[in-house]
């Protein structure tokens, strides 16, 4: 499996704060992961727009576009960050 | 002793900046930043500000960050706090404490300190203003401020 | 508001830098830098310091740097007090607070005036060690600190 | 009249805080009045040694060995500060 949270704007637009995903050796990185949610549509496919600035953390780390994934990842999905 | 908190109840200024500066005769400076909630942002009332995070990440990357300064300058104790939840305007946001033996240093680290803290802690504000209620925007300004440090 | 004070008592950190922050909710950004005493100086355990200073003129030029501060950047307030007579290790000496509604401004309009007051406020410090009393000597480095912002 | 002051080493070293002295209109500027304190001889010319730094004040604002006189101001005489 591999455990998705959204936050702040993405959290609301998805309606979706968590989600638990079947892991398999097709999602190599971020990439692979982020083309999986985009084909969901409506929301979806807007929030992951190539035009939108997401930032990503795998296992509480910022990453990127390529960060590798394997089973068993936490998977952050969010604006940037704006505290302080 | 370097300390991070984040945390939805108000913090005591002076008792942070006691503890660490007391720490040990051998300090000479403290530098303080400390953000707090205006009620006006580009040009709107602001009432509340929520502050959202990411539970778990948001201690590892304030550590990442604390790290980085002791790496890159002679400490002698950090203080981080954090806020989370509602906000009213007056109200402090975050407290950044650096200790060292002179004053260079703990300028530095503590500006170094709140740069990165803005571009990369997963901490997240809400406005609420009489039109309704919106998310900040990042805020270009702190990609710059950041970009200062890179090396 | 800007607020100077020499004086022997000890200051409350707690309470100047909450008048200085609560004086507007436009205010984003408090700066504090605090200078307290080293129980070791050059190599040498040092058990009093004391301060004289120019009772007159020492406000004149805290004044005078504040008025530079102020028009070299977009300040909401400054606060200065500065400690005279005998102080012991751990005991604040000075404190330099200034709030802006950005950080940035706080940050270096805070550097700059404890290195001019550094430089140009008539304080001497006198330190008791275990081999007698000897007068401070100006530091290099202040000078250079100082130097930067000239232009 | 000049009132003169001087402050931390420097009043050690001359065992005086403060003296009234004298104006005259020889006392040009803050050279000439130097001029007169070092030819007083003993700790008074070791202190006001070319080789030494002293930093001068008139009424209350920086000065240096340039600076007018005129009767009636207040000239103090100290080493670099170190305040702060």
């Amino acid at each position: 499996m591999i455990n998705l949270l959204y936050f702040a704007r993405l959290r609301e637009e998805l309606d979706c704060a968590d989600e638990a995903l079947e892991y398999t050796p097709e999602l190599g990185t971020v990439a692979d992961l982020v083309a999986v949610l985009r084909a969901r549509g409506g929301s979806w496919s807007e929030v992951f727009d190539e035009g939108e600035t997401v930032m990503v953390a795998v296992n509480q780390e910022m990453g990127g576009i390529d960060s590798p994934l394997a089973d068993g990842d936490e998977v952050a999905f969010f604006p940037p960050v704006t505290g302080g | 002793m370097n300390k991070i908190s984040v945390q939805s109840e108000p913090f005591d200024l002076a008792a942070i900046q006691d503890a660490l500066r007391c720490e040990s005769p051998a300090i000479g400076a403290v530098v303080t930043f400390l953000g707090q909630m205006r009620d006006i942002n580009e040009g709107e009332a602001v009432t509340t500000l929520t502050l959202e995070h990411y539970p778990g990440m948001t201690e590892k990357a304030l550590q990442a960050i604390l790290d980085e300064a002791d790496q890159r300058w002679d400490l002698m104790g950090i203080q981080v706090v954090h806020r989370v939840g509602p906000l009213k305007p007056l109200d402090p946001i975050v407290l950044v404490a650096v200790a060292s033996a002179h004053r260079g240093e703990a300028f530095q680290a503590c500006e170094f300190i709140i740069d990165y803290l803005k571009t990369r802690a997963p901490f997240w504000k809400k406005e609420q203003t009489p039109e309704g209620e919106r998310w900040v925007d990042a805020r270009v300004a702190d990609d710059r401020a950041e970009q200062r440090w890179r090396r």
